[in-house]
């Protein structure tokens, strides 16, 4: 580990964060074109985060800055572990990777717990009914796509992602969205979930909630979070990629995969309603779920794999 | 028998045979209102409520300055049998007060307290027919009633915007036939898109 | 030729930092404005065509928002009561600076139809300073979203300072609020 | 002093003082107390590392000792809990009647964790046992129930009965000695699976897991403030003892499942265990006091160390152990926050709190980071431990324990939330506006627990070296660790270099958060209502229920067991009262009768 190494993960984190809001203003253009409207402009992610770090923002206590703080810590120190592809990855050392799966799960909850704190913290209770939903959302879509992964690790006898990729891109081995097609399914609907798209859209809820644990962020702590949200949905995209889609060689092939994944998931969210939060929780727990386990079993008490 | 003509009579029957009716009027066919001594409200409404009348949809008042009197309407309404029954009694306008009927409609406590907010009058049996509910620190006589006069109160409470003298439209060639056929074309281009037909 | 004397830069003042910096973030916020929509009148109906597909307010960077806090512009459509009014100044106040209010209708401007009412209010900017109005009763989508590019074009032009104005001369908003209103933040027994 | 045995006795002396001292002073008797806890904590750690204790010390007749890796490892833990939880007797004792011998008791039941774990024999073993029930049995109840003490007593009592039932099919499998190693190597056929059986009843039992765990949150939750600690971080630990020795020492000679490469014994613990994370995160999930909260933690992080302990590798073991040790610090710096803010408002009830960071933010502090452990999110602890055992069971392929890991992994995040969110952030209550942070005797334990909660999940390498003596004592063999890194089975774990990348990740987003421009600070109570205005900071602290729309999914069927055991207990009390009616009747005679046939019934058997 040197010093380039820990460059080379900021890097990535600011990539990530560049990627991510210059495809999500590209979406925000194509659902308008969907809905037959001209729609902002590509970069318009881009000014929205700008202006609000440019306002004077209120804040209510150390808890709601230091919860931001962490959140954003938490999110950039997992985007620095996320490899691109094969080669661009920030810590390797002689041919042993440190992208575990599990730092991204878990690490990524460091920050929900920043974000969590901090919104308790303002003293508004439509915050603490967001986070309550969050938790709830998570508790819901958590299990069946860990289990879909432990199917993963299971067989690939790997829990770095480079591993994954690179076995998903040896010859004779399908992608696993095609090689466990149910178990793709469920790693899609979990994905879904944790982007917070629609139906899975509850904990934001604007209309509803008054747009939850977002509540009280006005100015720079709106702004931070807006990059937080950016570089986390660059992670759990990046994540879906890298499991199911087997990764990517080079950079462009990351692209290509990454924008297809986002794309298709904000056109489902485009065209359906909000679940209410006990929904989430008996959806994911019925269908996934059981899908999940079938998957499981058919892989690893019979070892059938496409 | 749902048949409203049948109801009407019902109620009529009902009510003539609780109390003296001093006047009666048929609103409409689902509509009756009767008008009764200020004492035998209260036996009316408990005698409408048993009946079936379990919904005491409004309650306000009306001023007869002329009369100096208020007018109390209470609306019942029966949910079997679909006819709105309204119950009027006029009071005194010097110190409004009637009894409340809290003990016959529950519901009725914030009723009272906007009767009481909006014409004075007061509600003895309510405990907090004096608190404030709509009007946020008023501090006139109350609104609805017709002796106080709105724009004067508007006119000295909030200002308003005093234009200057070129600001109003003098210039009757601003309504000429001209003006109009001119915006009469554009809303015709918006429409058909700038197509020529 | 490169000269190796040390020579200062013509050094800008932190005001002129200031400014510059001001200047940037000008261009940031007048294209992405987001909306905190206070319905208070029937001009709340003009909204829904200015946002969906016929006119498409998102177009210029302009959205709906949840809070005042996340908002930019504090939109009053229609005609406001004295109990609104209270309300309006309260979330006004809440709202993260730099904050800009436009008004919809007459009712703002003058009293509209309700001039004479003893619940509605008469001039709006009486009580927070307005720096867009759009009149009409009511205004058609157009007129709003021509309102809108106007408030754009002022933040241009620094002309939009109503939140500077309201900090300046707050014991003159605060006095003419009372005036009308008695207190502005007022009990009520629900949410004691 | 390095003898066991001299230490025991050290206990019992020094408990003997601190009765007198504290009648006389109570402060000057905790005071006490705490010293001697830390004379034995020191000597343990100054000798016991590499088990350099001395045995010969032999005053006690009939008592001997021997020292392993894995007693040692248990009895440094839990003597380390002890230690620091005095720290918190000063404060506490006031309140309760009996204080005078809440010390006696305090330091007898040390007494007893120290001969549990490092006697050689069985018949000690469930002598020490006892010492330690019945000493805890009557610090219980001196916080507020009488019930508590019942329902804890009730259950240990099931549990020791069923270790002695083990203990004699032993004795008489292994020639007539009670004597623990080659007791357990004797066992095969049958007697091995009762005895497997019996001592995971105890284990669970003390354990609190799934089937016996009932006693968990009652005793918890009403005991007294400074020994809930105690009971979660240390003595629960009892129960993953003697699971230590059923599951891994006896191996019964059932089917194996190839699959999994597991023999079904194994397995089905294993499903109890899972059974036991899962029930204790849905209760925790839906409990309002915060103490009995934990204690489901507790039963759910129970689940975890039966859950490694019987999938049969040295990663899992590795991850158990590690997981004992983890969930003390962590469990024992939760209870121990909330203890601090029991101490100044009088209650721990959820609904009744709010907004004590603004108070207690040391406390605040070194609560957030016991439930960062307790939930296993990376910089601390219970990363590392859950870890380890989630790469055991992916590696095995248990995909039905696998979702009850994954579950109890993410609820606990659910759960530890609620009181972070109800009892120390959100409104400020105002008949808490008086109140202060706790005295700085009771912040030094609180921040040596913080920092060991960090150190265990940033250098988890030396922990683990040791671990890898227990588990090579068990005769498995550990894992691989490096200075900074774990090798897994299937990856490897940087923990330092994680710890490092997130605090170089808060760094960045601390320099972008100090650049822009400084925030205005408002009231808590200036938030959005909807513009309404609200005068009442209760009306906008959100505490109650706080996860009811997830409650409701399961509401229903959440107090099945506790009906189970009330049924039960109903039955026990009929059969209570027909037992009194028979023998205990006003009339002489009978009683003389009964006694006299059950003589000769006894004694006839011996004749004949």
């Amino acid at each position: 580990m040197t010093i380039v190494n820990f460059l080379i993960g900021v890097g990535i984190a600011l990539f990530g964060f560049v990627l991510q809001t210059s495809i999500g203003g590209i979406n925000r253009k194509i659902v308008g074109r969907m809905q037959k409207r001209h729609g902002p402009r590509w970069y318009q992610e881009f000014i929205d985060i700008f202006k609000l770090l440019s306002k004077r923002a209120v804040s209510h206590g150390w808890i709601f800055d230091f919860g931001v703080i962490m959140a954003l810590g938490g999110i950039i120190g997992t985007a620095m572990f996320m490899p691109l592809t094969n080669q661009i990855l920030a810590f390797s050392n002689n041919g042993v990777n440190y992208d575990n799966f599990f730092i991204f799960v878990y690490l990524l909850a460091v920050g929900m717990l920043g974000m969590a704190m901090s919104a308790s913290g303002s003293g508004n209770p439509w915050a603490s009914i967001g986070v309550m939903r969050a938790l709830t959302t998570m508790l819901a879509y958590e299990v069946p796509f860990l289990i879909v992964v432990l199917t993963i690790i299971n067989l690939t006898n790997q829990s770095s992602l480079t591993g994954i990729m690179e076995y998903q891109q040896m010859a004779g081995n399908n992608w696993f969205i095609i090689a466990m097609p149910l178990g793709g399914i469920v790693g899609f609907i979990s994905l879904m979930g944790m982007l917070g798209k629609k139906p899975f859209e509850t904990y934001i809820a604007p209309a509803e909630i008054a747009s939850g644990p977002m509540v009280e962020y006005g100015g720079k702590q709106l702004g931070m979070l807006f990059i937080l949200h950016e570089i986390s949905v660059f992670i759990e995209v990046s994540l879906f990629v890298h499991l199911f889609l087997g990764g990517a060689t080079n950079i462009f092939e990351f692209l290509i995969k990454y924008f297809a994944v986002y794309t298709f998931a904000n056109l489902i969210s485009n065209v359906n309603g909000r679940f209410k939060i006990d929904q989430v929780v008996t959806f994911f727990y019925k269908w996934p779920l059981l899908m999940a386990v079938t998957q499981a079993v058919i892989v690893i008490y019979f070892g059938w794999v496409i | 028998m749902t048949n409203s003509i049948n109801n009407l009579e019902l109620v009529k029957e009902l009510v003539s045979k609780t109390t003296t009716i001093l006047k009666e009027e048929n609103i409409d066919v689902q509509q009756l209102a009767f008008e009764v001594n200020t004492c035998d409200i209260h036996h009316v409404l408990s005698v409408l409520k048993s009946a079936g009348w379990k919904q005491l949809s409004y309650l306000s008042a009306v001023d007869w300055p002329d009369e100096n009197k208020f007018e109390v309407v209470y609306i019942l309404f029966n949910w079997d049998k679909p006819v709105y029954v309204q119950i009027r009694t006029k009071i005194d306008r010097e110190n409004p007060s009637i009894d409340s009927i809290l003990p016959i409609f529950p519901g009725a406590k914030y009723y009272e307290r906007e009767a009481h907010e909006f014409f004075g009058i007061a509600f003895p049996g309510n405990p907090d027919y004096e608190k404030q509910l709509i009007l946020e620190g008023w501090d006139d006589i109350p609104p609805l009633r017709k002796d106080f006069d709105p724009s004067a109160y508007s006119d000295r409470k909030f200002p308003s915007r005093e234009y200057p003298q070129d600001y109003s439209v003098t210039d009757e060639k601003n309504h000429s036939l001209e003006k109009r056929a001119e915006r009469k074309a554009r809303a015709e281009r918006l429409r058909t898109g700038g197509k020529k037909q | 030729m490169l000269s190796t004397k040390f020579t200062p830069k013509n050094k800008m003042t932190k005001a002129e930092i200031d400014r510059k910096w001001w200047e940037v973030g000008d261009y940031f916020r007048r294209n992405s404005l987001w909306l905190l929509m206070y319905c208070t009148g029937c001009c709340a109906v003009e909204l829904p065509p200015s946002m969906t597909s016929a006119y498409d307010m998102e177009r210029l960077g302009m959205g709906p928002m949840a809070t005042p806090r996340q908002a930019d512009i504090l939109l009053v459509s229609g005609y406001l009561s004295l109990k609104t009014l209270r309300r309006l100044i309260y979330t006004y106040e809440q709202m993260s600076e730099p904050k800009y209010v436009v008004a919809l209708g007459s009712c703002p401007i003058n009293g509209g139809i309700y001039h004479d009412s003893h619940a509605v209010i008469n001039q709006l900017d009486q009580y927070i300073p307005v720096d867009v109005y759009v009149a009409g009763c009511m205004p058609n989508p157009e007129s709003v979203l021509n309102g809108f590019v106007d408030l754009m074009e002022g933040i241009k032009q620094k002309t939009m300072n109503g939140w500077k104005r309201y900090h300046d001369h707050f014991e003159w908003y605060k006095e003419n609020q009372k005036n009308s209103l008695g207190e502005v933040i007022v009990h009520d027994e629900f949410h004691q | 002093m390095g003898s066991i045995e001299l230490l025991i006795l050290f206990l019992v002396g020094t408990g003997l003082i601190s009765y007198l001292l504290t009648k006389w002073n109570t402060f000057l008797g905790s005071v006490f107390t705490i010293f001697s806890v830390m004379f034995v904590f020191v000597s343990l750690a100054a000798y016991g590392f590499n088990l350099n204790l001395d045995e010969t010390v032999n005053y006690l007749p009939g008592i001997s000792f021997t020292q392993t890796y894995l007693g040692f490892y248990f009895a440094i833990i839990i003597v380390f809990v002890y230690l620091m939880v005095s720290f918190f007797h000063p404060y506490y004792l006031n309140e309760y009647k009996y204080k005078d011998s809440y010390n006696l008791l305090f330091l007898l039941s040390l007494a007893g964790i120290l001969g549990a774990f490092f006697t050689d024999s069985f018949l000690n073993l469930f002598f020490f046992f006892e010492l330690i029930i019945w000493t805890t049995m009557f610090l219980i109840p001196q916080g507020k129930s009488r019930e508590a003490a019942v329902s804890y007593f009730g259950f240990s009592v099931a549990g020791s009965v069923a270790m002695l039932l083990g203990i004699f099919i032993i004795f008489q499998n292994n020639g007539n000695s009670f004597d623990i190693a080659t007791g357990l190597a004797a066992l095969s056929g049958t007697n091995a699976i009762f005895v497997f059986v019996l001592f995971l009843i105890a284990a669970f039992a003390k354990l609190g897991s799934f089937p016996l765990h009932i006693w968990l949150p009652i005793a918890h939750g009403n005991a007294p403030h400074p020994f809930s600690p105690v009971l979660s971080g240390a003595l629960v630990k009892l129960g993953a003892f003697i699971a230590v020795l059923a599951l891994i020492r006896i191996v019964p000679a059932t089917g194996m499942f190839t699959a999994m490469d597991l023999p079904i014994g194994q397995y089905v613990v294993a499903l109890l265990g899972s059974a036991s994370i899962i029930f204790g995160t849905l209760m925790a999930i839906k409990e309002d006091d915060a103490k009995k909260l934990l204690a489901y933690s507790s039963m759910s992080h129970g689940g975890y160390i039966i859950v490694a302990f019987s999938v049969m590798n040295g990663l899992a073991f590795a991850g158990g152990f590690y997981h004992i040790l983890a969930h003390a610090l962590a469990s024992a710096g939760a209870f121990m926050a909330i203890a601090a803010v029991a101490r100044v408002t009088g209650t721990t009830k959820m609904k009744e709190l709010g907004g004590m960071i603004h108070k207690m933010p040391i406390t605040y502090l070194a609560y957030l980071i016991a439930i960062i452990s307790m939930a296993g999110i990376p910089p601390m602890g219970g990363f590392i431990s859950k870890w380890l055992i989630f790469q055991a069971v992916i590696n095995k392929g248990m995909v039905f324990v696998g979702i009850a890991v994954f579950f109890g992994s993410v609820g606990s995040f659910l759960y530890v939330f609620r009181p972070l969110a109800a009892l120390f952030l959100g409104q400020e209550f105002t008949e808490y506006k008086g109140v202060k942070e706790a005295p700085i005797m009771m912040l030094i334990p609180t921040f040596i627990i913080m920092g060991l909660n960090v150190y265990t999940g940033v250098f988890p390498a030396g922990i683990l070296q040791y671990i890898n003596n227990i588990i090579g004592e068990l005769g498995y063999t550990g894992i691989t660790v490096s200075t900074y890194a774990i090798n897994g089975s299937n990856g490897i774990l940087n923990p330092a270099l994680i710890s490092l990348v997130f605090a170089i990740g808060v760094a960045i987003a601390f320099v972008i958060f100090i650049l822009l421009k400084k925030s205005r600070k408002v009231d808590l109570m200036d938030t959005y209502t909807a513009a309404n205005f609200v005068h009442d900071e209760h009306l906008l602290h959100y505490s109650v229920d706080f996860y009811a729309p997830l409650e409701r999914l399961y509401e229903k069927q959440s107090n099945w067991m506790t009906k189970f055991y009330t049924a039960l207990a109903e039955k026990v009390k009929e059969l209570g009262r027909l037992a009194k009616y028979l023998f205990m009747s006003k009339n002489m005679a009978t009683t003389v009768f009964w006694i006299i046939a059950i003589l000769l019934f006894v004694l006839g058997g011996e004749i004949l």
